[in-house]
């Protein structure tokens, strides 16, 4: 058999990880780069993915790997790429090398001379680890397998919020780690029950494809394969019942409301290039696995809920807009931002048209990008002022142009403007979710509205105004911060102008989610593409 | 009485004995949870283990017949006399229950335990008995050393092993280490009559509170005076200073009194005179 | 040909790019690469146009696809250039008076450290402008739509160390975002309607669609264009835009971007001729807007602020126009480029004005400066004939072709519009001549400036004063060279169509009446501000003038109902997603912490209670076996 | 007589020193009480081994007896620790394990 691409990729940053930890606690710089070379590994692994992969190509999964692993309960060790998932392994693989470099300086021990006190690497090593994870958890197509690293992604994730807080002083030291420690356990608590709720679907579907099938098994293409040719099929209730769980987990990774409220704590609380790594990265595996999943185990059910779920999301978008509005702190209005972004990309998922699918998925990426980039920027603001409140800042423009230029753009983008690469996803999502659904169509529009709202008075609050006395020379960005933000913003002006490299690769994934789902796109009542044609 | 009688009956001898002992068996272990006294209880558990001795032996069992009475009534129960008496003879612990419930739990577990037991016993077929004729045919004892030095080798073997740990661990559990040597009695009265106090050692403080011997007793000049505690409890740095808490509640039961008769004058000043 | 349309956009563009990314280094430079790059926009603009009187009548029209933009199954967005006769008109308007304003620019900014930014922004407003204007469908136009409003953003927010003018810029942002819903939804509308939304296959498909259908995208194209071109009811941001530079005023909120609308609907005028409620909204729009313009512009004091007031009323003409249909298109466009001539003009002036007055904005503490302001004066002085219509300039031509259309329309509908147009030509002749007295006639009424200092006007620089006379000839001249035998309306017809209205008067009487109306309004001023000396500071006036300074009230409803109104919903929804969304989860919490504190009672660390659970389990263990076997 | 008796004896005896360990507090008056239980056990081996006619019942009962022995004596001698140090032989004293 061929190299194993995929095991690879998510293999290169679990040992990198394992190295990283195990760099002496004097040579802490040496973890540093050595955590930023195998995030540019497997960087380079995600790129040969891209290349390697083929759009055009037949079947719906790629490079496939499957060996045999746990026989006596039928579960493999299945691993595959369609273009979504290849188009998100990418991003992740991307933004983490930013992340490694923005946190540079975050887990730098204060004045402890111990020698067995090495934080630093445990903070670069538990990156990595979750970038594993959420790699392998992109790739998995064995349901088992899938849900391991699903729930696993918690265990790093939780040491990083609840280990790692920004030293922002606007708050007594003891206060900011109880509230770290609270943020922490509420991200555990919340996934883990979504977790388990889905471990029982997980169990189900066994039961029901060994009831069934004779040999029960995990395997996402053999389940699809056996619908298809109705070897298998579910009793509605069942269906419906499994659906429930595994869309549970995912709605409260994604986050959904009213299942979000440990997200503004979470990214509140962890430092910036955490938060970044959570909505970013994690929280891109819940939406994923609702289209990878949801859809394409459970198609019926799927169009039973889509009532329901695209009113959630458009509480989502809304609510998540307005509470933005409404608050006092830099993080915790970017979290609820994201709150709303999901609801747009969920929305988009569940509008069961190829623009809504290709929109949404467009989405995460772009999603992904635009808050790393936000994020990132305010955490570089945020490490200057050591405060996380909107009021302590004010005029930064004048003193720092370059970063209040750079949140400016991450800000934009994070409202969409056109030109910037989330306006084309939004539309997509908008335009998919009208084209079905005309009137939920139309009051998301309203979110644009709102988006506009937020970013403008976060903007207009920080940035512009007479300088405030606290923020009087406060340096400009450095080189490093630069080195970091410069790509990501680069990047957003590219995929606005030309996106097409990403939606060629998610097309024919979209078409066959949908032709799962058994759904086409409504047509429009007045044909002119022939007139179009005919030019 | 023909032991070999492979039958469902017993002679009428073995039954009236039966009846009899039966009855003091039941009466013995009656008495060792119920009597008051331990030594009392061991007494009339010594009894039960003779009657079951008897049984054994009625049962074909002549060995442990010898055994029981040898090692149990012999040996252990002895070592529990010894204990109680370690404990105190006349200590005699009341049987007033303690924990809400628990008289009543237990009887009533006790007693659905009892009956069920019974009624498993009775409702499976246990009726015809094939005595130990062949069994016993070569002696007894010759029957069983043959199974236990052959079939059960190694569990005999494991249990000298535990015994003899067990006798290890006896020691080292009631073995105490000498910390210095033993003064002898003349050593004793130099010490007493030309050491540094001549008059006895003052007593610890005894507050009403809790009688406390690890609390300094207060010189009159109102310091605490080391020499009051143990020596002991001065090494261990146990010596439990009350007279700062004593303060401090005092100051507590003042302020309170204070707050409680503001209450009473107006606001304003009693916010002022608060702090 | 085709590809210099798309080097038209590129080329400011690559300006904004060079200045905002560009160094300190750049700083002096600045100034002058971001005019010479506005200027050669201009050249290329000219070459298109020439190349375009090469071609005749019918295949003027170029079209271009430079690559695919966004392809997801049906949904086919290109980035495409169409170049028209519409949009030609409009390039050049852009690239032309913004070359102008670029080199006056030079002038106005000199004292300012941040030129650099300023030119660059200025670069990104014309491409965005461009694009706006040579996008060959919705989408792309919309791209353009966004990016002048983040240009205006930007610049309005220029002196950002001015609250007012960061929250100005906001609230120019927000209100044409609500605008920006609604053409975002006309493209839905359109990609469900015809399953495109590119310019050619939509507008001939329109007589196909349903006039439902039409009439819905009609409308939220309506509200597109009154957000951007500050009609009734999304007007409120052209009056604190002011607060922006002054030749930022003059280019984006008179003669270019709040032209915007008219060009939508213009553009779209295939779908409105479906939709007849669809233009009775327009007109009424237009109509409304002409005189809350006009009567606003009466009642301030500030010089910049009642021109605002002007330029939204002028551009409730050209929706007026607009709005009539292919009698009006061609009027709307006419109109909006003389417009375009002279009220940049006049904010030119007034920010020349300005600069010799220490940046003093109310009118009050001018007076008497025309000879210490020649150039200025005469130039403002041409611009105000223009734009309230003295015969023979430009203003004239435009304006009395719309108030015909307007009669045209017949009916009582006819009147109705008409008699408004009237109305406000006298509301406009009244204020115009109101400004024009308080700033160059009568007595010196100069105030020290805040730092104490009074004020010694004098003629700006040249960079400054060749502008406005350019602008001022454009002015004068631009309206007859129009209308002599109909060149413009020849020229664009192709795209607009036309139609000949019947109108129930003649040209004559109409012109006629708005000289009457002229006159009167003119005289009106004068007999109120030209005789009686002028108070320094405002009397208080009645009613109607303290709701005109406060634009009609207009502001107060806005933050009454919107701004408090969001405040507190987004204030309760914290507390909302704080106590219930939360509270539930740990209310949860705490209802199993309270449990399992009640359950460790049961661990009383006494060994005989622990034995007592163990026997009873044991005894139900026998019970179980029991039972097993007896069933 | 049916020999039967002889384990309704055993279980009887055996209930009565469970419920004797449940209701004493002296750690000693318990350990006995188990001894009885153990004592009980026996008495049924003894009887099994009658019934099926061969030793292994006798044996187990051995058996038993030798570890009865060794754990009364690790038994008692923790007891007597106890005792020395808190000077109380009653179970319900022995809770340094509870919070």
């Amino acid at each position: 058999m061929s190299f194993p691409l995929l095991t690879a990729t998510a293999a290169v940053p679990a040992l990198g990880a394992v190295a990283t930890a195990a760099v002496p606690a004097a040579r802490r710089t040496a973890a540093k780069w050595l955590a930023l070379a195998f995030s540019l590994a497997t960087l380079l692994l995600a790129a040969v993915q891209l290349v390697r992969f083929d759009p055009e190509a037949k079947g719906p999964f790629q490079l496939t790997e499957s060996h045999a692993w746990i026989a006596d309960f039928g579960v493999r060790y299945e691993l595959g790429v369609d273009g979504i998932a290849v188009v998100l392994i990418a991003l992740t693989a991307l933004l983490v090398p930013f992340i490694v470099l923005a946190g540079w300086h975050d887990a730098d021990p204060l004045e402890t001379k111990s020698t067995r006190w090495r934080p630093t690497q445990g903070f670069f090593a538990l990156i990595l680890m979750v970038e594993a994870m959420v790699v392998i958890a992109f790739e998995a197509t064995d349901v088992f397998l899938f849900y391991i690293f699903f729930e696993a992604m918690l265990i790093p994730m939780y040491f990083l919020i609840g280990g790692f807080g920004d030293r922002a002083g606007e708050r007594p030291e003891a206060e900011t780690a109880t509230q770290r420690s609270y943020a922490a356990v509420k991200f555990l608590l919340y996934n883990l029950v979504g977790g388990l709720i889905m471990l029982a679907a997980v169990i189900g579907l066994y039961a029901v494809t060994a009831h069934q099938l004779g040999t029960g098994t995990f395997s996402l293409t053999e389940i699809v394969q056996a619908r298809a040719n109705g070897e298998l099929e579910f009793a509605t209730t069942t269906e419906r019942a499994l659906f429930l769980g595994f869309f549970f987990a995912f709605a409260v990774k994604a986050p959904l409301w009213p299942l979000h409220t440990w997200l503004p704590n979470a990214m509140g609380e962890a430092t910036a290039p955490v938060a970044v790594l959570i909505t970013a990265v994690v929280d891109k595996v819940g939406t994923f696995a609702m289209l990878r999943f949801c859809l394409q185990l459970f198609p019926e059910a799927s169009k039973w809920a889509t009532p329901v779920i695209l009113v959630l999301s458009l509480i989502s978008i809304l609510y998540g807009a307005l509470l933005a509005v409404g608050q006092r702190d830099i993080k915790r209005l970017i979290a609820y931002a994201s709150i709303s972004h999901f609801g747009f990309i969920v929305l988009g998922i569940f509008a069961m048209t190829t623009q809504g699918q290709g929109g949404a998925t467009l989405y995460m990426v772009n999603h992904g990008i635009s808050t790393a980039a936000l994020m990132l920027v305010a955490g570089f603001l945020i490490s200057r002022r050591r405060s996380r409140l909107i009021a302590d800042y004010g005029g930064v423009q004048k003193v720092a142009p370059v970063l209040a230029g750079t949140f400016l753009v991450g800000g934009l983008a994070t409202l969409s403007l056109p030109g910037l690469a989330p306006f084309v996803s939004e539309f997509l999502v908008l335009v998919g979710t009208f084209s079905r659904y005309p009137a939920v169509g139309v009051i998301a529009t309203v979110g644009i509205v709102l988006a506009a709202l937020y970013v403008l008075v976060l903007y207009q609050r920080t940035m512009t105004g007479p300088v405030k006395e606290a923020v009087r020379g406060m340096p400009d960005l450095r080189v490093r911060e630069l080195v970091v933000v410069a790509p990501l913003i680069a990047l957003l002006l590219f995929l606005g102008i030309y996106p097409k490299p990403l939606t060629q690769m998610i097309d024919p994934a979209v078409e066959h989610t949908m032709s799962q789902v058994e759904k086409g796109d409504p047509q429009p009542d007045v044909r002119v593409n022939d007139v179009e044609a005919a030019k | 009485m023909s032991l070999a009688a492979a039958a469902s009956t017993t002679s009428t001898g073995e039954a009236v004995q039966f009846w009899i002992l039966a009855v003091v068996a039941v009466a013995g272990a009656l008495g060792a949870v119920l009597m008051k006294k331990a030594v009392h209880s061991a007494l009339s558990l010594a009894g039960t283990m003779i009657v079951l001795a008897v049984f054994y032996l009625a049962n074909g069992a002549y060995f442990l017949g010898i055994v029981q009475i040898v090692v149990y009534t012999g040996a252990i129960m002895m070592l529990f006399l010894f204990v109680v008496m370690l404990v105190g003879v006349t200590a005699a612990d009341s049987l007033k229950e303690t924990i809400r419930g628990q008289r009543w739990l237990a009887g009533l577990c006790a007693l659905g335990f009892g009956v069920l037991l019974m009624a498993g016993i009775a409702n499976a077929s246990l009726r015809d008995f094939n005595g130990l004729g062949q069994a016993n045919s070569g002696g007894n004892v010759q029957g069983l050393a043959a199974l236990i030095f052959t079939k059960y080798v190694f569990a005999f073997e494991i249990t000298g092993a535990l015994l003899i740990t067990a006798a290890v661990g006896a020691m080292v559990l009631t073995h105490r280490e000498r910390t210095e040597r033993a003064a002898t009695q003349r050593e004793r009265s130099t010490a007493r009559v030309r050491g540094a106090h001549l008059p006895p050692l003052p007593a610890p403080g005894v507050y009403a509170r809790h009688n406390a011997v690890d609390v300094p007793g207060l010189l009159p000049d109102g310091t605490t005076s080391e020499l009051s505690v143990n020596a002991t409890l001065r090494a261990r740095g146990q010596v439990r200073d009350v007279s700062g808490d004593a303060l401090a509640d005092l100051a507590a039961l003042e302020q309170r009194s204070e707050k409680w008769l503001e209450r009473r004058e107006d606001r304003s000043h009693s916010q002022g005179g608060a702090q | 040909m085709e590809n210099l349309i798309g080097l038209l956009v590129l080329v400011p563009l690559l300006g904004a790019g060079v200045l905002l990314c560009g160094g300190r280094r750049l700083d002096s430079s600045a100034p002058w690469i971001g005019t010479l790059l506005a200027a050669l926009s201009f050249v290329i603009g000219a070459v298109l146009f020439a190349g375009m009187l090469g071609r005749d009548g019918e295949d003027r029209e170029l079209g271009t696809t430079v690559f695919s933009w966004v392809p997801v199954g049906d949904f086919r967005a290109d980035v495409g250039f169409q170049l028209d006769q519409l949009s030609m008109t409009f390039v050049l308007l852009i690239t032309g008076v913004g070359s102008l304003i670029h080199l006056y620019s030079i002038g106005y900014m000199a004292h300012d450290e941040r030129r650099r930014r300023f030119f660059g922004y200025l670069n990104l407003f014309l491409a965005a402008m461009l694009l706006l204007v040579v996008a060959d469908n919705y989408l792309l136009l919309y791209v353009g739509w966004e990016g002048v409003g983040l240009a205006s953003y930007l610049l309005i927010g220029f002196w950002q160390h001015k609250p007012s003018a960061a929250t100005a810029a906001k609230k120019a942002f927000l209100v044409n975002r609500v605008g920006d819903v609604g053409l975002s939804i006309a493209i839905m509308l359109m990609f469900t309607t015809f399953g495109t939304f590119a310019f050619g296959p939509v507008l001939e498909g329109a007589d196909r669609a349903g006039e439902g259908k039409l009439t819905a995208i009609g409308l939220v194209l309506l509200l597109a264009a009154c957000g951007k071109s500050a009609q009734v009811p999304l007007q409120s941001w052209l009056g604190d835009a002011m607060e922006g530079p002054t030749p930022v005023s003059a280019l984006i909120h008179a003669a270019t971007m709040v032209t915007a609308g008219v060009y939508l609907i213009t553009r779209s005028g295939a779908i409105f001729d479906g939709a007849p409620d669809a233009q009775t909204a327009v007109v009424t729009v237009g109509a409304v807007t002409l005189l809350f313009g006009a009567i606003v512009g009466c009642a301030k004091d500030d010089i910049k602020k009642a021109l605002a007031g002007s330029t939204m009323s002028q551009i409730g003409y050209m929706i007026l126009a607009a709005g009539l249909g292919p009698i009006g298109y061609a009027f709307a466009i006419m109109h909006l480029v003389t417009h375009g001539f002279f009220k940049a003009g006049l904010f030119l002036g007034a920010g020349s004005v300005m600069h010799g007055m220490n940046d003093e904005v109310d009118m009050r503490r001018y007076g008497g400066l025309r000879s210490y302001m020649p150039v200025t004066f005469v130039t403002f002085g041409l611009g105000y004939l223009a734009i309230i219509g003295f015969p023979g300039l430009s203003g004239f031509f435009s304006k009395d072709k719309i108030i015909e259309a307007a009669f045209a329309k017949g009916g009582t509908e006819g009147w109705i519009l008409g008699g408004t147009a009237l109305l406000g030509a006298a509301i406009t002749a009244y204020y115009m001549t109101r400004v024009m007295i308080l700033t160059f006639f009568g007595e010196k009424r100069w105030q020290p400036d805040a730092a104490g200092e009074p004020p010694h006007p004098h003629e700006s620089p040249r960079t400054m004063t060749v502008p406005m006379i350019v602008l001022a000839f454009g002015s004068v001249f631009a309206g007859g060279l129009f209308s002599l035998n109909d060149a413009f309306l020849n020229w664009l017809e192709p795209v607009t169509g036309h139609a000949e209205g019947h109108s129930p008067v003649t040209a004559v009487q109409v012109t006629a009446a708005t000289m009457v109306v002229l006159f009167v309004g003119v005289a009106l001023a004068w007999a109120q501000y030209g005789r009686a000396p002028v108070p320094v500071t405002a009397p208080r006036g009645n009613v109607l003038v303290r709701a005109a300074r406060r634009d009609l009230l207009q502001d107060d409803v806005n933050h009454i109902v919107l701004v408090r109104g969001g405040e507190h919903l987004t204030r309760s929804l914290v507390y909302l997603d704080h106590t219930v969304v939360d509270g539930v989860v740990n209310g949860t919490a705490a209802s199993v912490g309270g449990l399992s504190g009640r359950m460790r009672r049961l661990q009383n660390g006494f060994a005989r209670s622990y034995a007592v659970s163990m026997f009873g389990g044991a005894a139900v263990l026998v019970a179980a076996t029991l039972l097993m076997r007896a069933v | 007589m049916n020999p039967v008796n002889y384990l309704y004896l055993a279980a009887l005896l055996f209930t009565i020193g469970a419920a004797g360990v449940l209701i004493r507090r002296n750690a000693i008056v318990i350990f006995m009480c188990i001894e009885l239980m153990l004592n009980a056990c026996n008495l049924a081996f003894v009887t099994f081994s009658r019934m099926h006619g061969n030793l292994d019942g006798q044996i187990i009962a051995f058996f038993t007896m030798v570890v009865a022995a060794a754990e009364v004596v690790i038994g008692l001698a923790i007891i007597v620790t106890i005792f020395r140090s808190r000077h109380s032989a009653s179970v319900d004293d022995a809770g340094l394990l509870k919070l």
